[in-house]
Order: structure tokens, then C-alpha cells, then sequence
């Protein structure tokens, strides 16, 4: 078992060496140095190109998928190992995609073979490019009181309403969509719907943030025909009619695991010594950052303790919640205290020496942690209910 | 003195509340400007009306043309240019350079005052070196050169520094850089020669320089007071800057506040207003009680500053720090409280936290003042 | 006017100067040396029984009450004047009692001329000590719940029921009391009742408190009978039967204040400077009581701003819910922070080095702050509801 | 290792909770021993049992007839000794001397470890000088005398001092009183001429004295390790303290937590379950987050000192501060949420509150350990 990973290193390093050009072993700095995929996407040099194809010809775009999806079948452990050998040479992933990180793990657990034979195959090899459609303008932290509507009119539905921070919806070309079908039943009346953005009636429109131009937009649906099937066992839908807050609930765990795993910022860095290296620290500010510093390393070590529990099955289904919670407002006070730090260079917001303005934007940028993916509010909520079992509303 | 406004005072609030509603308002200066991509950050006619108002001269003397007026007065103009975050150069003009020429000699004060009070000039003030306020240290250096000086240093975070059209600059006449004594301070007109502005526009919308001294000749009569003595006059705007920086981040907290409070009574989730879930109103009743606290010390501080108080430097700092943790609190609150739409630009809340950022910063954070507080006290 | 008070003033200057015995111009030490008075009270020493004797006799044990009810008669100003020049030497007050803070007070606004004339007059003169009997086991917040029942016999009352937090019921000769007099409205059915607590029936148990021994007692009432009148126009009860929460609300009011005034600590004086004198302070700690000193600070300045707005009729009816949510917190946080100052010896609890445990036992004494007079959780429902005007319950 | 326990650790985790519950329970141990003023502050029975349960030689290596384990192990007994508050010497004897006595020679293993592991001696360290925890600093000196030393100066918070049979004592053998060499532990028997302890009650009941060293006379097999190489001792006796107490700390916290989220289920006010108040809801799921992570750097500190890591002692200092900030919570939390019954004595949540108290400020408080954590990480 042991020598049978170890020679699986061995390959993967090899291939690695062979495959994964150098200009794609450096960090990703910018938006650009990310590679979507979809129909309309362009590579930014050879280097990428050579390097998505490569991956997607060995399944490493999504490595642990089965490989009649288009993975390479992986076990957990290999992708442990092929994700080890990546992070030591600072390989770029392939593909990055919405497709990868939602829609797949919902097909994974809801979807028909038909369903999994077309989509996760495009998804994998970077054909089509995902958006989310969940929130709306009125329903936010109560997801399920949504009101965007699919009239059921056969072999389709005619679907119309808003949905809002779909990221990259305008330059996405599908869309996974919750969408009402019943209106009596409010959590068993809605259906997980796919459709292709460039159907009639759907548009978008950019959301500009705080923090400057954003990935987010708004998406409007305006009697926007959406086929009940797309082919044998292909239905346009995900899971059972009416029955799409079940796949929602599954993806929305995914994804606050997602950010929980990415919250807390760099843990491997002291805040301190980084930001002591911009000049001497105010004896206050010292204080502080120390006290964050010990928030923070504790916070790694219950983010590292729950990945082992969770790996071991004895994980509680709500720890997700609390790292979500005390991630994100953890990266908030890091934000805080870094802006602390650099003073009135930090509050630059177009300036070269600043790359315009990215403390700045950053620090902006991380006021959003703990509204999406589930505000904090609401992972308290969580936790006093299913955690700690409070009694009442 | 009791610490509420005496009805004059009120009068000059009532004034100033509805100018500043009206003609300072967000989307008529802030976004209007900002969406142009002024190079100034703020409007120039607004400064003139500010001037047909009064406002301008509050602190300069009756003598010199101005109102004569207090700390207490300005702070009620600044509590509304926080609250509409209302773009101007009045801190740094009619606050803190109007401190700096009051200890000047009538020549310069007849050369500069009268353009103030009409709100047709711009002045800025030149303290900062490097990233983070420390007064304590300036090595910008001015020697005698002539009959008057030659100026060498840089100098940053000079706000409107490229839209003034006179500069206060401390800068060192002798000793060593971090001696209190040996500073000078200087009216450097906006024309002088070996002067250049590298312009940032800030995360605020606002527009600072960092500026470039390169041997910049100014004859005897640009000294503000006596060559030499400048710390003492240095010292009066700090402790003006900051309880007048203090006083409009209470209107800064006051407006998100009173933004997220209206939110909490519109905004419906899970069937109900957001305002009845109780873990919400005891945020919104903590930050209520903090933003007050905050309120109180300013008027204080204020009042001691009026009052020639020994107390007042203590209590200038004291009333910075509280404001910028009662202030933060606000605006992290009320985008917190705002779920998304706190996020976009089109909703006004995010600009509160950025106006916040910037302005707790200026003349000091609150770790800084902290630690004047546990010096001043001995600790 | 200004002229009079500064006569006034001289008078008064004199008449302490003559009257107030030097050894009462020395702060209070300890519990033995405050004088409440009552029908077993006792002097400590001479001095003590003749300032109290000539305070008794020229009004000055409740200097702003009327004259016929045992007062001064002072207006605000004048009173204003006399506890500054007590101020100034250190005087002692010459009488304590909740006669005099709370009762009194109730009588003054809700009392009839008969209830003045009897009750004022014993308080004014010491002669006899109240206590309250407001809680209940079962009836802390949520205040009126409480169930101690007074059930109707004509004239007079049999009392059943328990009380809780009673100060110094075993050593008061009377106590003011709600008791359930209506079972079925909750506001308009409880009596604010007055009886000895020498009657048959009703027995006390001191509670001792994490800090120690206690002046809190426990209050049962065991058939216990309270007459409707003790004589003409002196009714065993204030303001209506069945609308004592009236009288209720007006005292809690009225405690919140004398609370919140107090609270902070001693504002005179920076935390801060006080502790390093003990020694050099820990760079992280001397941080954290920088900025406890700035909240410190800043409090005194809302407390005083609030009290020249009060004094003024500019105050708003929750500015003291708000005085004692701040003022108690704030005076929990100092006295954390004094414990880190104090590190080891500050724990000691019996040592003569710390005059038995004072620095523990003040510190713990405080967790009480945010409890009493109304917890820290119901002033934030108060200011949310009646400053803010959020909506629901 | 993964960061949670193996089946062996689970297994001793299971029986330490069932003998602590059991047998060291608030009211068998710390009400029994307070509430009759014992002088000793704990029960020397219990102390016996902890010695057939074979936690007392945890941390002894088997050779030596102990157990062998490491932190993890006996972090899992101090965890349930905090949660029931239960008062035993296990953390000066059995963590902090024997780590001590680990680095000793066979002579003074003999000597002492046979009585640790029977639960039949008690051992003290004597390391504080003054109020505050800073033992950078150590001015008790021994000086040469004979073939032996002579030990002079005073030490403070020494738990268990007057019932201890022997004293670990880091004295000063060379060099000034700041200077990290020259320092040398040695083994003081009870019943060394000349020492004299001045014992004190604590707030949580546990008995501490004020030791003073009047000329003590001791051999020269009085010291552990070698002279001068006491430092290097220290350091590890210091690192596993810190774990160690966080790891009872975090027994502290749990314990008031759970109790206080009982009493939320419990407690009607206005018709409700206060826990049904989304306010406190919220107070009480931040305070499980703060507590879990709390929880887990401490795991993750024993198994660094376990594998003898490089980041043991940045990691020890983090869980220290780190449990005592989540403690501090917990017990304040705890007392408020339990209103007017939480201040009384007849309730145990303020015993919480006074063992955190103690427990925190024993070998350094969270401002402390902020501070090492600053200046291990290079600022």
C-alpha cells in the first residue's frame, strides 16, 4: 500500500517534470493567470495551453473524479500525493471552474449517468463554463424563500425572475439555478434547473463592490425556456422536480467548506513578522497583532483538527459551520490590522506602489467573507441549533 | 460649562445640518466628484458656499475677519461633514492651517486668511513622513539660506496637498530628527520652485500627496511664528486636527449608524424585519451606546480645547482613539448588517467605511493614541 | 441668586466646620463605619452619633426633603453646594439607609400626606431601617412574574411567597414589598406593600456570594399579615392596590441611575497609572489598559454630559439604561484588568498583605454589576426598543 | 498525527472522566477540602488513587516505572481534572517536577520518583519571584558551599508549597540576575533547615505559599541536571507547565460551558427558555467556536512537545494564551448567563470563574505569553 503510493509519487513527480512548463510553477498573481475554460475561452500563453491539455488528457483537471467522467479515478489518497507534488513545484491548477467545485459534486451525488456521461465530461475538460444562480435580491441569508419562477408548461418551463452574485455569469455558458416550481410548498417547491445562458430572455449585468470590479453580477430571466430534458436521461434538471433544496443544501455544506478551508488567510505566516518587516510596530499595534497571531495559529490547528476528524468519519456535520465563522472573521481583524500596519500607504487605492490599491481592495474585499457562503449570523444560528441544541426560533 | 450645545450653538447646527444635507450631500459631492475622477476630491464652488456660510472662519478671529468662534463650533460643522461624508478641504484648512496662522505675525495672516475665509483658497498641512503618523520625528530640514531658508525633505499623506494653495510645513531648523525642539514651521505657496506632488487618489475617494521638497527657496517672511518654535504651534494643530478629525468621525459613526438602524427596520428575512431578531438590536443597542460615548468625549475635548486646558492634549487623544473604535465598530457593523448590498458600490454604507479608514488614520490611529494616553498618564 | 448661595456656602462652611468631628472626615474603611440607623441601630463611636445627631437635627441626613418631613428644604443648587463642601472635607455621610435612596424617593412622588408625615420622618431621623423585596427565585428580568401572593382578608393581607436579594434583610425593621395581589393581570395586579419584619411569619437567610459574606438575604413569608392601613391617610401600602408595578418601574428607574452613576469605578484616576505603580507593566498589558483607559475616560465625559442634559431636562428616559450598561461592563473590564496588574498576589484570599482577598473579592464583587438593578441583556433590549425604536418583541 | 486521539488515548480519556466525575467531583474534593479550611487545599487519598489510576507517572518514563506517555495523555487527566475543578498536585508533581526529575540523575530518580508514582509524595516548583510569571529573571541565588550550595532569595505563588515533600528551586549559580546561564535546579527536601513558607489561600481555595531560602544548605546531589545547566531544564519544565495547564484549562472552559448551556435549557424568564434569546444563542455558539479552537491548539501544542518539535515552544505559549482568553470567556460568559444565582457561592459557576482566574495567571497570563509570542515570531 505504502510502496504503492510511493511509486505513484515517484510517476507523478516524473510526469509533473515532464508536463507542467515553468512559466505554470510560479503563484497565480492575477485574474488573468486563471484558466476557466468554456466555449469562448482564450488561452493567455502556450505554456497554459500546454499545460490544461495535458492535465485534461491524464484526467488531472479533476483528479479524483471516476474516469469515464473525465478524471483519472484517483483514490484519496493518490490525490493526496498528486496535490503534494503540485503544491512543492507551486504548480497552477489546469482549470479552475465553478463546473469543478459545485455543479460536479452535485452531479456526483444527484445526478443521472446520462447526466454525469454529458456534463461532467465537458466540465472536465474545460468545454463549458458554470455559473451559480442561488441568491436574489430579496432572499439572501433565507435562501428558500426565493421567488424566481418556472410556470411548468409541459415538456419545459418558462421561467422568470432575478437572481444576484452569479459570479461570472457574463462570461459563463451554462447556468445551475434554483428556481420555484411550486409555490405552496416552500421548501419542497423548487427545482435544481440547468440552462445555457445564451438562451432568449436571460441577461446580465455586472455588480460593482466596494472593493472595485467584481466577478459578481446580476442575472435576469425573462420568460426564459428551460427543457425538462435535453436528451435520454439527460433531464434539464438536477435530482427530483421539486426537490432542489436538497442538492442546494448538499452544495451550500460544500462550499462553506470550500471558504472555511481558505478562511484565516495564509496561516503559515505570522501577521506580526510580516507586517513588522514594513517598519517598527507601534507598541499598541504590536499588542494586538500578537493577540491575533494567537487567535490565528489556534484557528489552524481546529482547521487541521477537523480535516483529520472529517477524513476519519468521526467529523460533526455542522463544523463546517464554525469554521466558516471563525475563519472568515478572523480574515476580517487580519485585514484590519494590515491596513494598521501600512498606514496611509495601505489607504492608496490607484497608486503603482500599491498595485493599485490591492491592501486596500483586499482588506474590502474580505468584508464579504462573512455574508456569502452563509452569513456569520446564520452559521451562529446553526451552531446554537445543531451544535449545541438551544431550544426555540 | 454644561456639555451640550448652548442654543447658539444648536442654532449653528440646525444651519449646518440642512447645508450640509442639501448641498454636501453624498451623491451631490462625494460620488458626484469621485465618479468624475476629480483631481481634487472635492468642489471648489462647495468650498465657497462653505465660506458664504462662515464656516470657513470659525476658528480665526474677529480681528483677523473670522468668526472667532471654538473647537465646539467647528466640530458641529465637521459632525455634518462626517455624517454626508462631504468632500472638502475644511480639516486641513480652516481647522488645521487656520491654528498654524493664528500664531503667526499680521503679514501673513493678511496674506492668507482673507482667501480662507472666502473659501477661494485651499491650504493643506505637511507633517507625515513615512506611512504612519509620528509627529515626534521630522527630518525635513530647512536651512538658512539668504535671507531665508531652503527646504529639503519629503513629506506624505498631505491631503489636497496638490489642490492647495498654501502648505504648512513643519520642518526642522536645528537639532537632531527626533528632538522636540529646532522645528519651524513654514507657508509654502503653492508655486514654489523644487516643490512636486506625486498625487494618490485615496481608498476614500480623497486626493494626498506625497511631496517632494528639492531645495525649495522661501524667503524669511513664509516662517509661521518664530524660526526655532514651531513645536508649540505644531502641537495646537494636533490637538485642533484631532479633536476636529475626531468630531466628523462622529458623524461618520452617527451616519452608518443611522443607515444600518433604518436597514434593520426595512430589510426582511426568515418572514420578519431583521431589526426584531434580538441578536441583532443588542448589537445595534451596544453600538448606539458606543457611538454616544464617543459623542461625549468629543464635546469634552472639545470644550477642554476652548478652555485652554492643561487636560485638553490628554483628552485630543483620548477623543481620537474612541472615535476611530466607536467609528470602526459602525461602519463594520452596518456593513456586516447590510449583508450583501453592503458589498456594492451603489449602496452608501461601504463609503462610510472607507471615509472611516482613511479619517482614523489621519493625525494618528487609535494604537498610536493609545499609546499618548498611557505616556501622557505616566504608564 | 449667586450671591445668596455663596452665603450659603460661607453658612454651610461653618456649620460643617463646627459640627462634623474630625474623625468622620475620613473616607469610609469598611462596612462599620457607614451608620444606617434603624431600631437596634448602634453607634461605632461618639463622633459618629454626634455628626449624625447634628445632621439629624438641622435636616441634613436628607438635605433636599421638605422641611415637615424631616428635610433641609434645599433647592438643587444649595444641595449641590453642601455635598460639595461635604466633598471637600471628606465628610461621611452622616446617615445611610433605602429609606432615604429608595422608599423615600416613592413616597415623595406616590405617597399620601399621612405615609409622608410617619414614614419620611422615621427615615430623615434613622429611626427605622428599610430593606427591599422586589426578586425572586423565579423573577429576576422578567421582574413581573413574581408570585408572592398576598391574598385578600378584608382588611389586611396574608402574604405567602419568597424574596431574593433582600440587602440586609436580617438586620432592616421594615420593608417595602410587591406582592401579587391580582392573579390574573399580570402589570395590574401586584401591590406595593409596606410591613414590619418583625411580624409573625416572616423569616431571612443570608446568601453568601462568590466574593464572601454578603448583605443579601433571602426573605420568606409565611402567612405573613399585612394590614391595609396602619392609621388615617397612612395606607400599608403605596400608590393603589394593584398598581404598585407603577411605583415598581419609578424606583427601578430611579436604583438604575444611583447604579449607573457609580459605575466606571473611580473615574478621577487612569488605570493604567494606578497599576504600574505596582510595578513595570507587561508591554501587552500595559496596551490593554491604554484602551481601557480610553473607553474609561470617555465614559466619565457621557456620564457627566448626560447629567448636565438631565439636569437641563434635556435627558431622554433610557439614557440611564444605557449609563449602567456601560458604566457596569466597563467596571467588570477594570477589574479584570487590576487582577493581571496584581498577577499572584492579587489571588489571595485571606492574606493580611491584601486586607483579606480585596483586590479578588472587589473583583468578583463586580460580576454583580451587570446583574443588579437589571442585567446587562435588558438594558440592550431597552435601548434597541425605546432609543432605537426596533421593532418585535 | 492526526489531531484528535487514538483508540488507546480514548480509552484513557473515557476512564479519566469516569474516576474524576467519580471521585474528584466539585463537591467530593473542592467543596469537601474548602469548605473544612484544609491547609493543603486538595485531599492526599485522592492524590493515592491518582496513583493506582497510574496517572501520576504518566510522564515518567517506564524504565523508571512509569507510564511513559507524553502530553496528550496527561493533558487528557488535566482536562478532567479542570472540569471538575478537581484540586491535586497532578500539575506541579506529576508534569512540572517530573519533567524536571527526567533530566535528573539515577540517584535522584530513586529518591523521588517512587513516592510520584505511589501518589504518596507532592511535589512543589518554586520558580516565580514576585507577582507576575517572568522567569527570564531569577535572582535566588545558591552559592558553593562546602561540597554543597547555600540557597538565599525568596519565591512566590509556589502551589502546594507547605504540603510538598520537595521543591523543585531554579536558583541563580553564576552570572546577573537577567542573564539566561547560570541558572541550576535543585531538589529541596521538605525538611531543609532554614526554608520557611508563608502559606496563603487562594481565590480558588488551592494553597500557595511565599517561600523564603535563608541560607538552605544542600548537598551537592540536591541538583537536577548539571550546575549551570539549569536554563535548558527550565525551559522544558516551562514548556510542558504551559500545556499542560492549557490542557486543564480547556477542562475549566468545557465545564462552565456545558453548565452554563444546561442552564440556558433550564432558566424561564418572560415566558421563555432563555436559551430560546437568539442573543444569548449567538453568545453561546461564539463561545463554543472560541472554546473548540481553544481545544484543538492545545492537541496540537502536546503533539509538537511530543515530537519534540522546534515550534513546541512558540505552540506552548499560543495554547496557553489561547485557553486563557477562551476560559475567560467561558467563565464570564458562564456567571452572567446564569444572572443572580451565578453569584451566589451555593453555585458552582464562580468556582469556574476562580480557578480560571488562578489557573490563567499560573506560569504567565495571556499578555504574557502575547508578548513571547511577539518576540518568537521576530517582533
Amino acid at each position: 500500500m505504502a510502496e504503492q503510493l510511493e511509486s505513484f509519487r515517484k510517476e507523478t513527480r516524473d510526469w509533473l517534470e515532464a508536463n507542467c512548463p515553468p512559466e505554470m510553477r510560479q503563484p497565480v498573481r492575477d485574474e488573468g493567470d486563471v484558466y476557466w475554460g468554456g466555449r469562448n475561452a482564450t488561452f493567455k500563453n502556450d505554456a497554459q495551453k500546454q499545460w490544461f491539455e495535458a492535465c485534461r488528457d491524464k484526467g488531472y483537471t479533476v483528479p479524483d473524479w471516476p474516469k469515464e467522467y473525465g478524471g483519472a479515478g484517483l483514490s484519496p489518497a493518490e490525490a493526496k500525493v498528486l496535490r503534494q507534488e503540485m503544491a512543492a513545484i507551486n504548480a497552477r491548477p489546469p482549470l479552475s471552474s465553478f463546473g469543478i467545485w459545485m455543479l460536479g459534486p452535485a452531479l456526483l451525488h444527484f445526478g443521472t449517468e446520462g447526466q454525469k456521461q454529458r456534463f461532467l465530461n465537458e466540465i472536465a475538460r474545460g468545454e463549458i463554463r458554470w455559473c451559480q444562480g442561488y441568491s436574489e435580491p430579496g432572499s439572501g441569508s433565507d435562501l428558500v424563500s426565493m421567488q424566481t419562477f418556472g410556470e411548468d408548461k409541459g415538456d419545459h418551463w418558462v421561467v422568470n425572475g432575478q437572481k444576484i452574485w452569479t459570479s461570472y455569469a457574463d462570461e459563463a455558458d451554462w447556468i445551475f439555478c434554483l428556481v420555484r416550481t411550486d409555490k405552496d410548498d416552500k421548501y419542497k417547491g423548487i427545482t435544481f434547473m440547468l440552462f445555457d445562458m445564451a438562451s432568449d430572455g436571460v441577461s446580465t449585468k455586472p455588480i460593482k463592490l466596494i472593493s472595485g470590479n467584481s466577478p459578481f453580477c446580476e442575472t435576469f430571466m425573462d420568460d426564459v425556456k428551460v427543457p425538462k430534458s435535453y436528451g435520454e436521461d439527460v433531464p434539464g434538471y438536477v435530482g427530483e422536480i421539486n426537490r432542489g433544496w436538497d442538492v442546494a443544501k448538499y452544495l451550500l455544506g460544500h462550499e462553506r467548506e470550500m471558504i472555511s478551508a481558505t478562511g484565516g488567510g495564509d496561516r503559515a505566516t505570522s501577521l506580526g513578522a510580516a507586517t513588522s518587516r514594513q517598519g517598527e510596530l507601534d507598541p499598541v499595534l504590536r499588542a494586538q497583532m500578537a493577540l491575533f497571531d494567537i487567535d490565528a495559529l489556534s484557528f489552524t490547528a481546529m482547521s487541521e483538527k477537523f480535516m483529520d476528524e472529517l477524513k476519519a468519519g468521526k467529523g460533526h456535520p455542522a463544523q463546517p459551520n464554525m469554521l466558516k465563522y471563525a475563519g472568515t472573521e478572523l480574515n476580517k481583524r487580519r485585514n484590519e490590522l494590515m491596513m494598521s500596519a501600512g498606514g496611509s500607504t495601505a489607504l492608496e487605492w490607484e497608486s503603482e506602489e500599491t498595485s493599485g490599491g490591492k491592501t486596500a481592495r483586499g482588506w474590502l474585499r474580505t468584508k464579504a467573507n462573512s455574508i456569502e457562503g452563509g452569513t456569520s449570523e446564520v452559521m451562529l444560528n446553526v451552531i446554537a441549533k445543531r451544535i449545541l441544541e438551544l431550544p426555540g426560533a | 460649562m454644561p456639555l451640550y450645545h448652548d442654543d447658539d450653538q444648536a442654532m449653528l447646527a440646525d444651519s449646518a445640518r440642512q447645508f450640509m444635507a442639501e448641498e454636501g450631500s453624498i451623491k451631490k459631492q462625494l460620488r458626484h466628484w469621485r465618479d468624475r475622477d476629480c483631481k481634487d476630491g472635492f468642489g471648489h464652488a462647495l468650498w465657497e458656499q462653505f465660506g458664504e456660510m462662515g464656516f470657513t472662519g470659525i476658528l480665526v478671529d474677529e480681528d483677523d475677519g473670522g468668526l472667532g468662534m471654538g473647537h465646539v463650533e467647528a466640530g458641529i460643522v465637521l459632525e455634518e461633514i462626517g455624517r454626508n461624508l462631504t468632500p472638502s478641504p475644511f480639516l486641513t484648512s480652516s481647522v488645521l492651517a487656520a491654528t498654524a496662522l493664528k500664531h503667526g505675525g499680521d503679514d501673513i495672516k493678511g496674506r492668507y486668511l482673507p482667501g480662507l475665509i472666502e473659501g477661494k483658497s485651499v491650504f493643506s498641512v505637511a507633517i507625515d513622513e513615512g506611512p504612519k503618523h509620528r509627529p515626534e520625528t521630522i527630518r525635513t530640514r530647512a536651512e538658512k539660506s539668504g535671507n531665508g531658508f531652503r527646504l529639503t525633505g519629503q513629506k506624505d499623506f498631505v491631503l489636497h496637498g496638490a489642490s492647495s494653495d498654501m502648505l504648512v510645513v513643519a520642518a526642522r531648523t536645528s537639532g537632531s530628527d527626533d528632538e522636540p525642539e529646532g522645528i519651524t514651521l513654514f507657508a509654502v505657496p503653492k508655486d514654489a520652485a523644487n516643490m512636486s506632488h506625486d498625487a494618490v487618489r485615496l481608498v476614500d475617494s480623497s486626493m494626498a500627496t506625497h511631496t517632494k521638497f528639492d531645495g525649495v527657496e522661501l524667503d524669511g517672511d513664509a516662517v509661521i511664528g518664530e524660526v526655532d518654535g514651531g513645536r508649540e504651534i505644531l502641537n495646537a494643530m494636533l490637538k485642533a486636527g484631532r479633536v476636529g478629525a475626531a468630531a466628523e468621525g462622529v458623524g461618520v459613526a452617527g451616519g452608518a449608524m443611522d443607515m444600518t438602524v433604518d436597514y434593520l427596520k426595512q430589510r426582511k428575512q426568515f418572514g420578519k424585519l431583521i431589526g426584531e431578531f434580538q441578536a441583532l438590536q443588542h448589537r445595534a443597542a451596544h453600538l448606539y451606546s458606543e457611538v454616544e460615548i464617543a459623542r461625549a468625549v468629543v464635546v469634552k475635548a472639545q470644550q477642554l480645547l476652548d478652555g485652554d486646558s492643561e487636560k485638553a492634549d490628554l483628552m485630543s487623544s483620548v477623543a481620537k482613539a474612541k472615535v476611530s473604535q466607536a467609528a470602526g465598530l459602525a461602519v463594520r457593523e452596518g456593513v456586516q448588517m447590510h449583508g450583501g448590498i453592503g458589498m456594492t458600490d451603489e449602496y452608501d454604507i461601504g463609503l462610510y467605511m472607507k471615509r472611516d479608514r482613511a479619517l482614523s488614520e489621519y493625525l494618528g490611529d487609535a494604537y498610536y493614541h493609545a499609546g499618548r494616553v498611557a505616556e501622557l498618564s505616566g504608564y
